[in-house]
């Protein structure tokens, strides 16, 4: 099976057991946070919706792009996925917005 | 969708090894294609139950909620049945127990992934002198029947939430916040009993004659992807539903 | 199984509707997982349902003839509506655009097959089976009648309690299947099943039409999946999405369905695009005008697409300035739509233009789409649309755009592949009654809803008052109506009888350029002998007539080539081998995909049973057949595939 | 092939034109034109649909001229020299993105000041309307002057009126095309609009359509409106916020002589009322004279449907009035259950949010009845209290003539009234002016 021609996906460096303990231990933290949040006081800010928004952001990036691989994988990948949460994103706050219900953490 | 028992595209059938454009493989296009497609799914059920939050006329609510207090846009108290003004309805979104079921979850993407990196390294002989964390990671069998477990598991944690909303009065048919928190949830649960099952058929087939060479890793591949994705989308769904009110 | 001696090419067919050497007979159709016929199949299914939602259409025209009348019930008009919309989108033009996509795609950039066969075959059966699903309750009077759009709370049980919804609720569930089956097989097919050198700018432009289309669908689809399990969940299972009474916001019906519904529509119309811009190029013997800028017009057409779909909505009361955002990027579209319209013309300009009349159709097209997308611009102003909204007007805007925009590319795309998919030209002579009728009958029916709608006739009522002014343009709609079922009967006659007798055709039917007229017609199972390596955007004219494409940069074909085992330079193939001859590893035909279709449909129609109070039938019928439908699946993923 | 077709391209273009000037001068006239100025909404609109049939017409004539244009022109020649491969022109292309701009523009900047201009807040001395859609008839209340009709607008012109839309099922829209846009009635939801009969429109009928599909019915779901002077307006719904002639309560205010109708619940119990009372001053009407034949409904009676039309002339307004109104025929005749007689039924105590069907107080004042269908005499209201949904089909007003089949409880109706008891109720429901 060594001759195939599929040059780009083989011979890229995927992460190892080192990175993946160390995304795995970020996602615990960043949860172990966002639940922590929860229960203090940070709660009735104005704040609390947009960092738990950028916390699970960053987990879910983290998980996308190294559990995923899609950092290391073909450009294509990416752009399939992005098309579709660029999309799907962009209707979620319009449907939000025209139905009033954006006021996060109001 | 050969699995892996098919003549196709290995075991010497060389010339079968299609041309393709890319070099990729169609089978990992077309799961990251349905992945895109998916993310509109989910973006659909999401934006549902946030624009029925706080819609519903009568309870149990996701969040803490009395008369007084009210965040229900645009709906007075009197709407509520049975709802005195002094009352304080109890959060019917449990967080603790959804913590540990979000744990459990993110630690199968990681489990995930050792599954995948292990079927990838079939064929490297263990480094001399590896110790049992090093026989342990090169077991492809062991992660990918944890993983499984792990979702099992996790599908464990959403029968019990489901079946205490029900015991507190609150079903798919209560209001529209059990209507749309059931389907949200269950959609995404039903996204994880099928990766079980997925998984599971790819243990079984590790068992029977075991899962190397680059058709089986796209094989475990192409699960992978999908684990991890119904697992982000629990991320999305954590954060969104159960910690912002 | 390297070639070793050359193979003995087989007989030359003398225009069979098949290749040479191939299966015949009703088990071969059942079986197949050829591209070509289940392109086919598609194709004369399309075309059924096309008659079924025209006799629908001719119906309702009877009916709306003279003011008062009394052909047909208020019950059965609304069902002959909502069938009609319903038939004509996702029964008639979506497959007629699916055949060319099944057909085409494939051969246009140079590959033996789908990526995915055996799935391609799921798609076509699932669609045949919610189909006839869908269209037969209308023979019982219980078929939906919702409106094509079924806007809740009219569709929940509380207002309409028969099976009637629930046909239609389900049998959109089973289309979107098969759409959705069959947009990541393209996507797939047309990422990554391209020959050698076939760069995506050198695509075929119906490719590329095609290609935006299956992101729109697999974007676009699952807004209204969840929007009719939504429906769904409430008429069977008691949830309160749509129920008024719980609180519910029938505007959420309203945007999921929109959120998908305006992709939808340029799902209909860019493979019509796609179509025409094969055939213009074709009789005016030029080459596209502006290639580039007609991708990314066509990229652009599908994106900004996705930001519009309020449009739908503008008298539901969104507040002014959600009317003007939806408003602002609907006028935008126009942009993108009037390059293509433009370099369409300029493609013509200056070319030799032969009017066959597949280059009618497509030219009518361009005519009849301009005054579709015009009226258009003018419902996207909102204080106007205020006017036009739910009118004939809107009735008139969207006839124009489909049967002006996509019917009439699609009859040209009919036209002239036909000798490629039956080794046989169709009548022209024919071909001509049929083109003037429908052209001056379309005409007829359609522009004076413009004037019936601006004079305040309201859509979807089955009955009007004698004295509203409406009587002349619903008189003229009738009487077109009748001249397009003219040509619609000099057309089924002609496509039936050609078959046999039409007159025989070569290769290259109509002198074009791009690859599948480089293979014989029809094209043998395996498609390409030898995959030719592409060097240009018309890599037959390239050998035929070289000065056509000499402004065209060319890659040498030793160039970084990535050499495949089976690619040779470009060549034109007449002989027909056997696949087993040239080594050519196929597909095993297998039923296993009609049967996985077969029972993935009776398993989500036996939820019907529910309100026939038959609960335990339903439980039988589902778990019944979705056991068998898990076991087909399991036979077919663990059958090797060839 | 390569002939031209100019001859049937000919024919076609005739064809074409014949249909352009049929529509142009038919000679007819268009009732329900959205193109009058008869409301500052309409003229804005009017104003703003010219703009944009101009570009459009430009457009449309530059792009169909130029196809035309080159498809005459470089049509095929014998031996005629392959033409010259142009693959593009970037100058060319660049324009022609350029161009829809320049045409979009002027569209877009009137569409977006309209836009804001019509859907400001109404006048705050505008003259409330409340408008509520059943399926499939029209309900309006004026809570100003506490009157509540149904299928007839009346409006004073030349003042603004403001509408509040909401609907008690599924969605529906207000549309009047010679006055105003549409705008949806939704579930859940309260819709506005305005706009301000021209105070040129004297006595004038309009046409009004639903215009969302509701169900069977929707084709039929229509309403009037009725402009008139301003004095005329408070005339109308001075009266028509009165008890119903006959009424405990209208006798006890013709009783006191003035306006003692505050007193009438307390005396409604007391006083028997055997007959009603023909009122002498109903207030002013729109006047028949003034409809024209457009405003008149000519629904076809379904022919299935008989009544023995001298039964009418013979029929007695006290006993149709005691069917109604007195409860122990409630079972027999329950027509206070669902509709509102304003002074009747007291006991039934009946909101105009609890009622199902159009308010009858004055229902006798009203031209048409049924969502506009039928136009209000006694042998249409006979055959439609007979058998509402052969009249309009899926009418959910009970079927009551012994005999009928009620396609509501499909089976034939056993317990109901017989056609000289309709006859007398259409007499009663007639006589209230
Ligand atoms: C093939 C399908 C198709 C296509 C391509 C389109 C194309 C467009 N449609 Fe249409 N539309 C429908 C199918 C389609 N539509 C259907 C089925 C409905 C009704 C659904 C229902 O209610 O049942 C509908 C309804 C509909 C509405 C809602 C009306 C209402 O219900 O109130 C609107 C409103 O904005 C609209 C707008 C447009 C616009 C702006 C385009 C544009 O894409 C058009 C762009 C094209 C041009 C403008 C012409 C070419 C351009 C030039 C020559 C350049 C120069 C021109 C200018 C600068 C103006 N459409
Ligand atoms: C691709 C889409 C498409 C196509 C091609 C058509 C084609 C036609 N449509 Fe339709 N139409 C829609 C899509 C389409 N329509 C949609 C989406 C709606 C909205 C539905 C809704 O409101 O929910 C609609 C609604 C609609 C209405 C409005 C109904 C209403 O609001 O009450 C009308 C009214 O005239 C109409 C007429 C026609 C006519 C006359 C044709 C003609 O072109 C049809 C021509 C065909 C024939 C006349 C058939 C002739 C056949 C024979 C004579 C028999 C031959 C038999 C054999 C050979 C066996 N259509
Ligand atoms: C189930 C409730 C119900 C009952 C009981 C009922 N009606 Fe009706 N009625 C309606 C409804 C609903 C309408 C409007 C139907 C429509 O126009 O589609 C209506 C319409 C009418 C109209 C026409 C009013 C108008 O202006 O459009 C008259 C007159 C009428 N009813 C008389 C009667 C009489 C007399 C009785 C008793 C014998 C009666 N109704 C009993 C529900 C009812
Ligand atoms: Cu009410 Cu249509
Ligand atoms: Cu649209």
């Amino acid at each position: 099976m060594s001759d195939h021609n599929a040059a780009a996906h083989d011979h890229v460096e995927h992460p190892t057991w080192k990175q993946y303990k160390w995304v795995g231990f970020w996602l615990l933290v960043i949860t172990a946070i966002e639940v922590w949040v929860y229960y203090t006081p940070f709660k009735e800010s104005k704040l609390f919706a947009p960092t738990l928004l950028l916390m699970s952001a960053v987990k879910f990036g983290v998980v996308v792009f190294y559990y995923m691989h899609l950092k290391y994988d073909h450009p294509l990948f990416k752009r399939l996925f992005a098309m579709g949460l660029g999309i799907a994103i962009c209707t979620m706050f319009a449907l939000l917005f025209l139905f009033g219900a954006l006021k996060i953490g109001g | 969708m050969a699995t892996a028992d098919t003549p196709a595209g290995h075991e010497g059938h060389h010339e079968h090894v299609h041309y393709t454009s890319t070099g990729l493989e169609n089978r990992k296009i077309a799961i990251w294609a349905l992945i895109g497609s998916e993310c509109m799914l989910f973006a659909s059920l999401i934006s549902t139950y946030l624009i029925y939050k706080g819609r519903s006329k009568v309870g149990p609510f996701p969040h803490e909620w009395s008369c007084k207090t009210s965040n229900v846009v645009g709906k007075t108290a009197e709407l509520v049945a049975g709802c005195a003004p002094a009352d304080v309805l109890k959060p019917i979104l449990d967080i603790p127990v959804t913590s540990q079921s979000t744990f459990v979850l993110l630690m199968s993407s990681l489990a995930m992934v050792l599954a995948l990196a292990a079927v990838e390294n079939k064929g490297h002989p263990l480094p001399a002198g590896a110790g049992w964390w090093d026989r342990c990671l090169a077991s492809s069998k062991f992660w990918l029947m944890a993983t499984a477990v792990m979702g099992a598991t996790f599908i464990g944690y959403q029968s019990y939430e489901f079946t205490s909303f029900v015991h507190e009065g609150l079903t798919i048919k209560t209001n529209l916040f059990g209507s749309s928190f059931f389907t949200l949830t269950g959609f995404h649960g039903a996204h994880v009993s099928v990766g079980v099952l997925w998984l599971l058929t790819l243990f079984a087939i590790d068992v029977k004659r075991g899962l190397k060479g680059k058709n089986d890793v796209l094989l475990v591949d192409i699960c992978a992807l999908y684990w991890h994705f119904v697992d982000v989308v629990w991320i999305a769904i954590f954060t969104l539903i159960y910690l912002i009110q | 199984m390297a070639t070793t001696a050359a193979p003995a090419p087989i007989n030359t067919p003398a225009g069979t509707s098949y290749a040479p050497g191939e299966a015949t007979g009703i088990w071969s159709w059942l079986t197949t997982v050829d591209h070509k016929r289940i392109g086919t199949l598609y194709l004369w299914t399309a075309l059924t349902f096309f008659i079924v939602a025209g006799i629908e259409a001719f119906i309702i025209r009877l009916q709306l003839m003279k003011p008062n009348n009394q052909l047909v019930s208020a019950e059965m008009y609304n069902q002959l509506f909502t069938m009609h919309g319903t038939t004509m989108v996702f029964l008639v033009i979506m497959p007629l655009s699916a055949a060319f996509f099944n057909y085409l795609i494939p051969l246009q950039i140079g590959a033996r097959d789908v990526a995915f066969p055996r799935l391609n075959a799921f798609s076509y059966w699932v669609y045949l089976f919610g189909g006839i699903f869908m269209t037969v309750p209308i023979f019982f009077n219980v078929a939906p009648n919702g409106g094509w759009f079924g806007y809740a709370p009219l569709t929940t049980m509380q207002f309409s309690g028969g099976l009637n919804i629930d046909f239609w609720v389900i049998g959109l569930q089973i289309l979107g299947v098969s759409s959705l089956a069959a947009a990541f097989n393209f996507i797939t097919t047309i990422i990554n099943m391209r020959a050698p050198g076939m760069s995506l700018m050198r695509m075929p432009i119906f490719t590329w039409m095609s290609f935006v289309v299956q992101f729109l669908l697999i974007l676009a689809f699952p807004a209204i999946t969840i929007a009719l399990f939504f429906l769904q969940f409430d008429r069977f299972f008691g949830t309160q999405f749509y129920e008024i009474a719980a609180g519910a916001d029938p505007l959420l019906w309203q945007h999921l369905f929109w959120v998908f519904g305006h992709p939808e529509v340029y799902i209909l119309i860019l493979p019509a695009f796609g179509l025409a811009s094969e055939i213009l190029p074709t009789f005016s013997k030029k080459p596209l005008f502006g290639y580039n800028v007609m991708v990314y017009s066509g990229i652009m057409i599908g994106f900004l697409g996705f930001g519009v779909w309020a449009h739908h909505m503008f008298a539901v009361g969104m507040g002014a300035t959600a009317d003007t955002i939806f408003a602002m990027a609907t006028l935008l579209i126009g942009i993108p739509t009037g390059v293509k319209i433009f370099n369409w013309v300029a493609t013509m300009w200056g070319g030799n233009i032969r009017f066959t009349v597949a280059m009618k159709f497509a030219i009518s097209l361009v005519a009849l789409f301009t005054i579709g997308g015009i009226s258009g611009v003018m419902h996207s102003s909102p204080p106007t649309d205020l006017q036009q909204t739910d009118t004939y007007f809107i009735v008139a805007h969207f006839h124009y755009v489909l049967f002006g925009g996509s019917i009439m590319g699609i009859m040209g795309g009919i036209y002239f592949y036909y000798p490629k998919i039956f080794g046989r030209y169709m009548s022209e002579k024919l071909g001509n009654w049929h083109f003037w009728s429908f052209f001056v009958g379309m005409n007829m029916t359609f522009f004076p809803m413009h004037y019936a709608g601006m004079l305040g006739m309201p859509r979807r009522i089955y009955t009007y008052d004698i004295g509203q002014g409406w009587e002349q343009f619903n008189l003229w709609s009738t009487v077109g109506a009748l001249l397009q079922g003219v040509g619609l009967i000099c057309f089924v006659y002609n496509f039936v009888k050609s078959r046999k007798r039409g007159e025989v055709a070569p290769n290259d039917a109509w002198g074009a350029g791009t690859l599948e007229w480089s293979i014989p017609s029809p094209p043998p199972d395996y498609n390409f002998a030898k995959i030719p390596y592409v060097t240009s955007r018309y890599p037959l004219w390239d050998i035929k007539q070289p000065e056509m494409t000499a402004e065209l940069t060319h890659t040498a074909p030793d160039a970084g080539v990535i050499a495949d085992a089976h690619a040779v330079p470009m060549h034109e193939e007449t002989q027909y081998y056997t696949a087993k001859s040239l080594g050519i590893p196929m597909p095993f035909p297998t039923i296993k995909p009609f049967f996985a279709a077969l029972f993935m449909v009776l398993m989500m129609a036996g939820l019907v049973f529910i309100h026939l109070d038959l609960f335990w039938v339903a439980i039988f019928v589902m778990i019944g057949s979705g056991a068998a439908f898990v076991g087909s699946l399991y036979g077919w993923l663990t059958s090797p595939l060839e | 092939m390569t002939r031209l077709p100019y001859r049937r391209l000919g024919a076609a273009m005739c064809i074409a034109a014949l249909t352009l000037a049929l529509a142009a001068c038919g000679g007819q006239e268009y009732p329900n034109s959205t193109f009058i100025h008869n409301s500052e909404i309409n003229t804005d609109i009017i104003a703003l649909w010219d703009r944009i049939l101009f570009m459009g017409t430009l457009v449309f004539i530059f792009v169909e001229g130029l196809l035309i244009y080159t498809i005459f022109r470089f049509r095929a020649k014998p031996n005629a020299p392959l033409p010259k491969p142009v693959h593009g022109n970037h100058t060319l292309e660049i324009v022609w993105t350029l161009l829809p701009v320049l045409i979009l523009i002027p569209i877009a900047v009137p569409t977006v000041k309209t836009i804001f201009k019509t859907q400001a807040p109404a006048a705050a001395d505008a003259l409330q309307v409340e408008v509520y859609g059943h399926q499939w008839w029209w309900e309006f209340r004026y809570p100003q002057y506490g009157v509540t009709t149904a299928n007839e607008l009346y409006l004073p012109a030349g003042k603004t009126v403001a509408f509040t839309l909401r609907t008690v099922d599924v969605l529906h829209s207000f549309w009047t095309p010679a006055l105003a846009g549409k705008r949806d009635l939704i579930s859940n939801k309260t819709n506005y609009m305005w706009y301000t009969p021209d105070a040129k429109l004297a006595e004038d009928a309009f046409n009004g359509f639903c215009t969302e599909y509701c169900g069977s019915s929707h084709a039929n779901m229509r309403f009037r409106v009725y402009t008139t002077t301003p004095e005329n307006f408070e005339s109308w719904a001075a009266h028509q916020k009165l008890a119903a002639a006959g009424s405990p309560a209208a006798l006890a205010a013709t009783a006191s002589a003035d306006s003692a109708a505050k007193k009438a619940p307390a005396r409604a119990a007391i006083i028997p009322t055997p007959a009603p009372v023909p009122v002498s001053n109903v207030g002013y009407i729109f006047p028949e004279s003034k409809l024209k034949s457009h405003n008149v409904p000519h629904t076809p009676i379904p022919a299935s449907l008989t009544f023995d039309d001298a039964l009418l002339a013979s029929a007695d307004v006290a006993a149709g009035h005691a069917l109604v109104t007195n409860i122990a025929n409630l079972g027999k005749a329950p027509c206070l259950t669902c509709h509102i007689i304003k002074g009747e039924g007291a006991m039934l105590n009946l909101s105009d949010n609890g009622a199902k069907g159009p308010n009858l107080t004055h229902v006798g004042t009203r031209h048409t009845f049924a969502g506009g269908l039928f136009p209000t005499n006694a042998a249409n209201v006979a055959r439609w209290i007979k058998n509402a949904q052969v009249m309009k089909p899926g009418a959910t007003m009970n079927t009551f003539g012994i005999g009928e089949y009620s396609a509501l409880i499909k089976a034939k109706v056993t317990a109901g009234l017989t056609d000289k008891e309709i006859a007398d109720i259409v007499a009663y429901l007639m006589s209230l002016k």
